[in-house]
């Protein structure tokens, strides 16, 4: 088992690659470069499918999970964090998820940026991020899925802030470095929380110490339910959840295959997955799970909200996928790991298809973004269209494609739940109607009816092959994704499911024929839900249309809630108020600084009072020695003067 | 009646002094050479200091002096401080224009009195000593005569030096009423609740205080120091203080009612003195007048060292002995770094002493590095900066302090180093990290001349030596028996 | 006979008087006359407590401080005539250029 | 009262109205000569005492040679009447009040301790002339001969301070 | 080895020796003067690797001790002696130096010799502080090693620099004069001067300490030493003598100066005074935590870049000191490593902000603005130190927070869970402080023609990479050897501390999570 014995091997490429690239790519030509970055990216993922294939051989044998011990990183006292990789079944969905995914996107890259700047310094990044991502999803202990986890956000940082130039695009890369930051902040508390309590961060060793626990119950927070809370907080910061998803819709700032792979594909769902891996904790933390459900919901239908009268298409695509992340963890909310996991990889593909879509109509148009400005498109691009389209069709939930399994999975998980599942469920629809309703309001906009920009200006053009290609990739995957779990909705075996049952057992197994109508009756009110948005969004845009002034709530909404600037008053400006004006200019210049020069002042001024008692004249200095013989008497005499207090002066 | 030989050699050292201070005034009327007569004046000063090593320990003249480890050490200490003065004073006699042989013979004749202070067992042969080393002091105070400063240098010190003299004979007067004795040994067996030697013994400590610049008798100090010729200040700084130091504390560990009756006294006097020195320190811009507040500080932490001495009789246990040592190692090496800064002061005061202020300090670094750095050694060691006299000293100042469990003391004592170091490190900081404003003037002083640059290499090897290998001279200040009339 | 206190009693006046003559007055010479007072309520304490405890060495005493103040009398009228010559003046408060 | 305590308060009192004198007489020379009225009393208490060489001493060299010198300096110098300034307020105001109370206490101090001491001259002896000398050329031959150095610093002194520039 | 018995004295007195050979040289000498010094340090870097192969892993107590009497009374002894802790601190000097000299090469320009000469000397007492077992030896090196730091920053340094020299000195003279005072205090109640001693007659049975003497004693040295890391609200001298400093001033500074700091709590403070240590341990840790906090939010602020990474020091240096100060094995040995990490990091980092300086005279970062333009590889080194100094896994600045995060969690929650914010604030001020001067347009015409860096200034930077990878993904190299020492000081803190000290502040913390967080065994149940 060559591949699996070294599987650092899958990680170490993509760093090579970006190494290479980033230290000698400045100098190389494009050919070179892609051969580097693609040929990393590409081995990576056959070593990931080979690797893929030992461990399914090995797992026949020994019914566990591979981990494999490299080097100890971190050694303190009895705390060990080792450079330690895992592969078990979940892991297997996210690296081929990871590496597919992230190696059509390479490929997509090199036609979309061939006209950038820093050619080089893209790919350069994009490897690193593979690196990481692919350490975040290998990692056999937190601490290194934090290395990854940390990684891929600075990979963000770095992508996303690649058009350095535009000050827009370094402030949306720092915002996501410091959101994710605040997510970190809880994800390391949750670690050290786990660590006290099991003395260890390795996830065999919690997962096993914590099954012999006992289960907290509902409403209680116990350490588990706050280990799992501040776990969950890290997840929130990365897969953009309520309250900390603002970072994503900025982070449409960069290059579209960035938007694409890192905020669509793959790094955002790092939350899901880390929520996932951890459930054996959640599972012993109702009130945890409920948490996760309720945020989740709750920021899949916000989110929905928000991308109703969005303009620009990306940001469109940008809360759609904070929203379907939100499905994502309404799913783990529900006990659905399987549905949660199987959701995250159709997301993958359709998303990631939508946002290249985007990306080529971005650059068929030239670099435009806002659809006001599109419009009429499909006929000049067709393949961009149609690859749109499928992926609309996808996400809006329509059989057979991808979402209309995943989807429907979840909200079948959330009806059943005990606790308020019909309430998840029932805005977990809503919020099922909304993606519909954007989602076609998007096509519609950008290629239906009138064209609403300047043919003079704008030359628009297919995308070359080596972009059109992987859309087209990705639009069968797209289509065909969904259809692990078709036959349970046919009343058969959920394959998905089954192929993850030995990490999340068999818990999301619905069982029972009465469930099984349900099941069905659900999928026909969720395929009800994506008509009525398609319906009304053909109602509303398939027409002359223009952009309306914004009024009322459509004016919230087109504001997003006025979150950032909430954030911006409540938070941030108060704390550089306070940095400058208090700590900064009183604490320390005022304060600290005054005490210590005053003192010195202090000093100063009473010497240049004793200098006067120097006055010159000798009658003074007289009085002086008179006064000191005087004092000297006093203390001298003053035992006598006053026996009493002798003996208790010293 | 007569006193033996052995007496005669004990007073040997004050004798040579004397007689080479008489034999330079016959000679100068042959001697024109002015470096001959320096010469001549330093082998004087140091044939008396070498003549010490005939002495015999033990008291002479009746019990008038003691010859002792003690009396040695400070005979040692202003015969060194006298003969690097007058090496000082060589080129500064010439830029000055003074005559030199009177010059030189004040300052052996001040010496011996400071000789007769160190070794005296009984208060009025101290006090004739006294008045020998004051009485010259007038004199060189006002050496520069045509100067309005340097005569009412002398004027002040005259008239407040003679107020203070009457206090402390009229402490003497009283005490001998009290004992029927001025011999430090036989006051020491007089009954202790005598309020006749009590009042006594305080007026001696207002006259001692006085002449070691006590606050607040210290008003008189910056002005003196100021106003006389550089060399003298030097001579000021180290030697009558040391030598009024060294009765101060012979009177201290022989008359045991006087460390009863001074503890608190001393505790007082110590903290005043630190505080208006260094807090007057801070403030000045004349880099003498500054060393003359600075030499106020620094009686303050020798005092602290005394009020340590204070509570050996209370408190047998503490063990006095290593508070004397602090005291005479303190003032050694205080002294010679002393001399050393008055020298440089006086060499880049160009003639006139014009060029005193900080201002003419600035950017002395680069055109004098070698007078700059001793000037930095100098006053790193005032500072107590470790590898100098002056840390050492102010180590075992502490190290007294805290054995005798006057925390506060040393806690206070702390304040004012830090206090100090504002003042020393803006001198250094003006030295090196400021440039000279507009030019030079031509009447500044370029270098050091030769005779200085050799007082302030000997200044600066002492005080490294004693902050790198001080065990030889702690050796003697830790001697037993150190002070013989002590009991 | 006279009770020593007496004469100790004049002494210390005479001693007090001459403090006060040293702060009051302004010329030099009468300042340093005062000194001189002082050193006579000395001499006189001196010569009572050398009477009263019958010993002779306290009269040696006076010889010497009369020595001492003849010595210093020298000295600083010497001193006096240097200040006079450069100042043109006798007040003590005019003897201010040093200071601060 | 006995006839001597009659005479020690003649003298004593002149020797305070003489001291009182040398403060309020303004001019220096009436200064002067008030400070010789002190030390002509006190050479008279002396006597008193019995100390007759002490007093012989007071007279000439004190009342003689030191006021002489004294005088013929204000005569040099041609000093006028005193200027009564008043630059140092401490010194008027502060200074002289508290110059008297240290007078008052160390007299009360005095008076209050040495009354258990014996008489002056209680013993009625005059001290002789020649165990004066004893004690000066034997116990105390070391501070004499130191005096003689001092007295030529003196000299030294004058001669260097007053000589005249070259 | 030959060598082994006086290593430490050569490794102290060698820059020495160094200097002097300096002082020979003309000081018009540029050339040979910058060489030397290089060489010098070089060489004395390579000497004190020695120390790696000498000290054994895993071993307690120190090695290599030297041992000469020194002043007969009192008793002082020229006594030294390494071990796990010291070493990697002596190294780091030594590594830092020859840096220093290649920091100046450019800034450096007048009284060269004079500068150079300081820096060995400024090494000398360093190195001197960290290997003195004598407490009289190493208050000699301490305050030695005061005087050439003040004349770098008062001679060589920028606008204010005699403002920041003077501050400097008295700040840290104020806090050693209080030490003298402890020293000398502790001297007259063991009689000796001598560290191991003095270690083992506190220890004795017989010898008892009354609490309140014991605490006025740790407080006169932990003041000196909480002045030098510094700990708010004693750091203020800092900003200042950072920004005036020049930058080899600077690196040394934040390198190695501020260490010694926190080497001294972990020396004496802990051991010697273990239970004044822990009644003070919750007030110094909230210092430490308002430290962390309040740095960073002041760092985050600063128009001047250089002020921004000196408070960023404050920031970090909060967190050794609360690492320190929970007594646990993971967050001391944690706060080691931080020392050594916090001190390539910002040595990387001054070492950048120098070379801003050296090319465009300003530190202002409104002076800047689109530098990635004109010097890219600058840019990317920034970021690099920036990401590493922020504590970015796989970097040197992650292991340090890491750790001390997670051994404080394990006694206190509370103080982990301030410090941790402190993990967010870094990234926001070095980030915003990043994009203004890199990212956007060059908004300043003198901008434009900026030259990337050269060879010199690569080669030294590479050097500061390699070496925050090799931390960052090797820390046990570096645990391992410091483990022993640590556990050692722990256990000395315990020795005389009732059990009750290993009980966890269970009263500071909030009611309902209060009932949560404790678990000796896994197999508690928790719901009741």
């Amino acid at each position: 088992m060559p591949i699996l014995e070294n599987l650092w091997i899958i990680p170490l490429l993509p760093l090579l690659g970006s190494a290479i690239n980033g230290l000698f790519g400045a100098k190389w030509s494009k050919p070179i470069v892609n051969s580097v970055a693609l040929g990393s990216t590409g081995i990576s993922f056959l070593c990931a499918v080979e690797a893929v294939r030992e461990f399914l051989g090995y797992y026949e044998t020994s019914h566990k999970a591979w981990v494999k011990p490299f080097f100890d990183w971190i050694v303190a006292g009895n705390f060990r964090a080792g450079f330690d990789l895992q592969l078990d079944h979940l892991t297997v969905v996210m690296l081929l998820v990871v590496t597919g995914v992230g190696f059509l996107i390479h490929i997509y890259s090199t036609g979309y940026m061939a006209h950038e700047e820093g050619y080089y310094r893209f790919f350069s990044y994009l490897n690193l991020f593979m690196f990481f991502m692919l350490i975040l999803v290998l990692a056999a202990n937190y601490v290194l899925l934090f290395v990854g986890w940390e990684g891929v956000g600075l990979c963000s940082y770095l992508l996303i802030g690649f058009y350095f130039l535009k000050k827009s695009a370094a402030d949306a890369g720092k915002k996501a470095f410091i959101v994710n930051r605040i997510g970190d902040f809880g994800f390391m508390l949750g670690m050290f929380l786990l660590f006290r309590s099991f003395g260890s961060l390795d996830f065999q060793t919690v997962f096993e110490k914590a099954a012999t626990w006992q289960p907290e119950a509902m409403g209680q927070f116990g350490t588990i339910t706050v280990a799992c809370i501040l776990l969950f907080v890290g997840a929130t910061g990365k897969s953009a959840q309520l309250p900390l998803y603002v970072w994503l819709p900025d982070a449409m700032e960069g290059p579209t295959p960035v938007s694409a792979l890192i905020h669509a594909a793959t790094m955002v769902t790092a939350g899901v997955y880390m929520v996932a891996r951890s459930h054996v904790l959640f599972a012993h933390a109702p009130t945890a799970m409920y948490i996760v459900a309720i945020v989740g919901c709750a920021t899949a239908f916000f989110a929905a909200t928000i991308g109703l009268v969005q303009s620009d298409i990306k940001k469109v695509l940008a809360y759609s996928t904070v929203s379907q992340l939100g499905y994502m963890f309404l799913a783990c909310g529900v006990r659905a790991y399987g549905a949660g996991i199987f959701h995250l990889m159709t997301h993958a593909f359709f998303k990631a298809l939508l946002f290249l879509s985007a990306g080529s109509v971005i650059h068929a148009m030239g670099g435009e973004q806002d659809m006001w400005n599109m419009g009429g498109l499909s006929k000049k691009i067709k393949v961009t269209y149609w690859c749109m389209l499928f992926g609309t069709i996808a996400i809006a939930g329509f059989p057979p494609f991808a979402a209309f399994f995943s989807k429907d999975s979840i909200l079948f998980s959330a009806y059943i739940y005990e606790t308020n599942g019909k309430a998840l469920y029932a805005v977990g629809l809503l919020a099922a109607i909304l993606t519909s309703f954007y989602m076609f309001r998007l096509v519609w906009l950008t290629f239906r009816g009138e064209k609403r920009y300047d043919e003079h200006k704008v030359h628009v053009h297919e995308s070359p092959l080596s972009m059109t290609g992987p859309l087209m990739i990705l639009a069968f995957l797209s289509l065909t994704g969904g259809w692990f779990a078709a036959p349970a909705f046919w009343g058969g075996k959920d394959y998905f499911s089954e192929f993850l049952s030995p990490v999340f057992g068999a818990a999301t197994e619905g069982g029972g024929e009465a469930a099984h109508s349900l099941e069905l009756m659900l999928s026909g009110v969720a395929f009800a839900a994506a008509t009525v948005g398609l319906v009304v969004a053909i109602w509303m845009y398939n027409k002359k249309v223009q952009r309306g002034t914004s009024a009322g709530v459509h004016k919230l909404l087109y504001n997003k809630y006025y979150v950032d600037e909430l954030y911006a008053a409540v938070i941030v400006r108060p704390l550089m108020w306070l940095s400058t004006n208090v700590f900064w200019k009183v604490v320390d210049a005022g304060m600290i600084d005054g005490a210590v020069n005053g003192v010195a002042d202090g000093a100063a001024s009473v010497g240049d009072t004793l200098r006067h008692a120097q006055s010159g004249n000798t009658r003074s200095y007289a009085v002086w020695v008179v006064v000191g013989a005087m004092v000297l008497l006093g203390i001298v005499f003053w035992p006598i003067l006053h026996p009493a207090l002798f003996g208790g002066v010293r | 009646m007569t006193p033996s030989a052995a007496d005669l050699i004990r007073v040997l050292p004050e004798t040579i002094w004397c007689g080479f201070g008489v034999l330079l005034m016959l000679l100068q009327p042959f001697l024109k050479n002015r470096q001959g007569l320096t010469l001549f004046a330093m082998v004087g000063a140091a044939a008396g200091t070498l003549a010490t090593y005939f002495g015999h320990m033990g008291s002479g003249f009746f019990g008038l002096i003691q010859f002792d480890t003690y009396s040695l050490f400070f005979h040692w200490l202003v015969g060194l401080v006298a003969f690097l003065v007058i090496l000082a004073s060589d080129s500064y006699l010439e830029r000055e224009n003074l005559a030199s042989a009177e010059f030189y013979a004040l300052i052996l004749f001040a010496t011996a009195g400071m000789g007769v202070l160190a070794s005296a067992q009984e208060l009025l042969t101290a006090f004739i000593g006294l008045e020998m080393s004051s009485i010259s002091s007038y004199v060189l105070a006002g050496y520069r005569r045509d100067a309005v400063k340097s005569s009412e240098s002398a004027v002040k010190y005259f008239l407040l030096g003679s107020f203070a003299t009457a206090f402390f004979l009229y402490g003497i007067a009283l005490v001998y009423g009290a004992s029927g004795s001025t011999n430090l040994v036989q006051i020491a067996s007089t009954d202790p609740s005598s309020n006749l030697l009590r009042l006594g013994l305080t007026l001696i400590l207002v006259g001692l205080g006085f002449k070691v610049a006590a606050a607040p008798f210290q008003v008189w100090t910056p002005d003196v120091y100021e106003g006389a010729p550089t060399p003298v200040t030097a001579l000021f700084a180290a030697g009558p203080k040391a030598a009024t130091f060294a009765l101060l504390l012979r009177i201290f560990t022989t008359i045991h009612a006087a460390t009863d009756f001074w503890f608190w006294a001393f505790w007082i006097l110590a903290v005043a003195t630190m505080f208006v020195g260094n807090l007057g320190a801070l403030v000045q811009t004349n880099v003498k007048r500054m060393l003359a507040y600075s030499s106020i500080a620094h009686a303050g932490y020798t005092l602290v060292a005394f009020t340590a001495v204070t509570t050996m009789k209370l408190d047998p246990n503490t063990g006095a002995a290593p508070a004397y040592a602090a005291v005479l190692f303190y003032l050694l090496g205080y002294s010679l770094v002393k001399v050393g800064a008055f020298t440089i002061v006086s060499e880049i005061g160009g003639k006139g002493e014009s060029y005193q202020t900080l201002d003419d300090f600035a950017g002395l670094g680069t055109r004098q590095p070698f007078a700059a750095a001793a000037m930095t050694l100098f006053l790193l060691s005032l500072l107590g900066m470790p590898i100098t006299a002056g840390f050492f000293g102010k180590f075992y100042v502490f190290k007294a302090a805290i054995n005798s469990k006057l925390i506060w003391l040393a806690v206070l004592m702390t304040i004012n180093s830090t206090i100090g170091a504002y003042y020393y490190l803006r001198v250094i900081v003006v030295m090196y990290m400021r440039e000279h404003k507009g030019d030079v003037p031509a009447g500044a002083a370029t270098g050091l001349s030769p005779t200085a640059a050799m007082v302030v290499v000997v200044a600066a090897l002492a005080t490294v030596y004693l902050g790198l290998l001080p065990n030889h001279v702690l050796g003697i200040v830790l001697s037993q028996n150190l002070i013989l009339s002590a009991r | 006979m006279v009770p020593t206190s007496y004469y100790l009693v004049l002494s210390a006046i005479l001693f007090g008087l001459g403090v006060v003559a040293f702060v009051f007055k302004r010329n030099i010479i009468t300042i340093f006359m005062a000194i001189e007072l002082m050193l006579n309520a000395v001499n006189l304490a001196f010569v009572a407590f050398s009477q009263a405890l019958g010993k002779s060495d306290g009269e040696v005493f006076v010889l010497f401080v009369i020595v001492v103040a003849a010595a210093e009398a020298a000295v600083g009228l010497g001193i006096i005539i240097l200040t006079a010559r450069n100042r043109r003046s006798l007040n003590v408060e005019h003897v201010d250029l040093l200071k601060l | 009262m006995s006839a001597v305590l009659v005479i020690f308060f003649l003298l004593a009192g002149l020797a305070v109205f003489g001291a009182v004198a040398l403060i309020l007489q303004s001019h220096p020379i009436h200064s002067a000569l008030s400070l010789i009225l002190v030390m002509v009393s006190l050479a008279g208490l002396y006597l008193l005492m019995g100390a007759e060489f002490v007093a012989a001493v007071q007279i000439i060299v004190y009342g003689g040679a030191v006021m002489v010198l004294f005088i013929f300096v204000i005569m040099l110098l041609n000093a006028g009447v005193e200027e009564r300034t008043n630059i140092s307020k401490m010194a008027t105001f502060g200074g002289v009040p508290l110059a008297f109370a240290l007078g008052l206490i160390i007299a009360a101090g005095i008076a209050r301790s040495s009354s258990q001491l014996a008489p002056a001259a209680a013993q009625g002896t005059l001290t002789s002339t020649r165990e004066l000398s004893k004690l000066l050329f034997s116990e105390f031959v070391y501070p004499f001969e130191l005096t003689s150095f001092l007295i030529l610093v003196a000299i030294l002194g004058a001669i260097v301070l007053a000589q005249r520039e070259n | 080895m030959e060598l082994s018995g006086h290593l430490l004295s050569i490794l102290i007195f060698f820059p020495a020796i160094g200097a002097l050979a300096l002082l020979c040289l003309k000081s018009e000498d540029e050339y040979w003067i910058r060489r030397l010094t290089f060489v010098v340090s070089v060489a004395e870097f390579l000497l004190s690797l020695i120390l790696l192969r000498v000290v054994a892993i895993g071993a307690q107590g120190y090695a290599l001790t030297e041992y000469k009497s020194w002043i007969s009374s009192p008793p002082i002894n020229y006594h030294l002696g390494v071990d796990g802790i010291s070493m990697f601190l002596v190294i780091l000097t030594t590594f830092l130096t020859p840096i220093c000299v290649l920091a100046s090469w450019k800034g450096v320009h007048h009284r060269i010799k004079e500068f150079h000469v300081m820096l060995l000397l400024l090494e000398v007492g360093i190195i001197g502080v960290f290997l003195a077992l004598d407490l009289f030896v190493f208050f000699l090196f301490w305050e030695v090693m005061l005087i050439p730091m003040a004349f770098l920053i008062g001679i060589w340094g920028h606008g204010r620099r005699i403002y920041a020299a003077v501050k400097f000195f008295i700040y840290t003279m104020a806090g050693s004069a209080f030490m003298l005072v402890g020293i000398l205090w502790l001297y007259n109640l063991t009689g000796t001067f001598d560290l191991p001693a003095i270690q083992l007659t506190l220890q004795s049975a017989a010898f008892h300490l009354a609490p309140r003497t014991e605490m006025l004693l740790f407080l006169s040295f932990f003041i000196a030493f909480a002045i030098k890391v510094p700990l708010f609200p004693l750091h203020t001298w800092l900003p200042d003598a950072h920004v005036e400093a020049p930058t080899a001033g600077s690196i040394i500074l934040a390198g190695v100066l501020l260490k010694m700091g926190t080497y001294g709590m972990i020396r004496f403070c802990l051991p010697l005074f273990p239970e004044a240590s822990h009644r003070a341990a919750p007030y110094v840790a909230v210092l430490a935590i308002i430290g962390i906090i309040y740095g960073a939010l002041v760092a985050l602020v600063q128009p001047n870049l250089k002020k921004l990474v000196a408070y960023s020091s404050v920031s970090h240096l909060g967190f050794v000191v609360l690492g320190i100060f929970t007594f646990h094995t993971i967050s001391m040995q944690g706060a080691v490593y931080q020392m050594l990490a916090h001190g390539i990091s910002t040595g990387a980092l001054f070492f950048l902000v120098g070379m801003l300086y050296d090319r465009r005279h300003t530190f202002e970062i409104s002076e800047y603005g689109g530098l990635v333009k004109p010097m890219p590889q600058y840019a990317a080194f920034f970021l690099f130190v920036a990401l590493s100094s922020m504590g970015l896994p796989m970097l040197n600045g992650f292991v340090g927070e890491y750790l001390i995060l997670l051994g404080t969690y394990q006694v206190h929650w509370g103080w982990a869970s301030w410090a941790a914010t402190g993990v967010i604030l870094s990234a926001c001020y070095l980030l915003w402080a990043y994009q203004r001067v890199f990212f956007g347009d060059v908004t300043h015409d003198e901008n434009r023609g900026l030259s990337d860096i050269d060879a010199r200034e690569k080669w030294g930077l590479v050097v500061f990479a390699v070496i925050t990878l090799w931390m960052g993904l090797g820390s046990p190299y570096f645990t391992r050897r410091v483990a022993a020492p640590v556990d050692w000081v722990i256990e000395q803190t315990k020795s005389k501390y009732a059990e009750e000290a290993v009980k966890p502040a269970a009263p500071s913390q909030p009611a309902a999570l209060a009932t949560t967080i404790q678990q000796d065994s896994p197999t508690r149940t928790v719901s009741r």
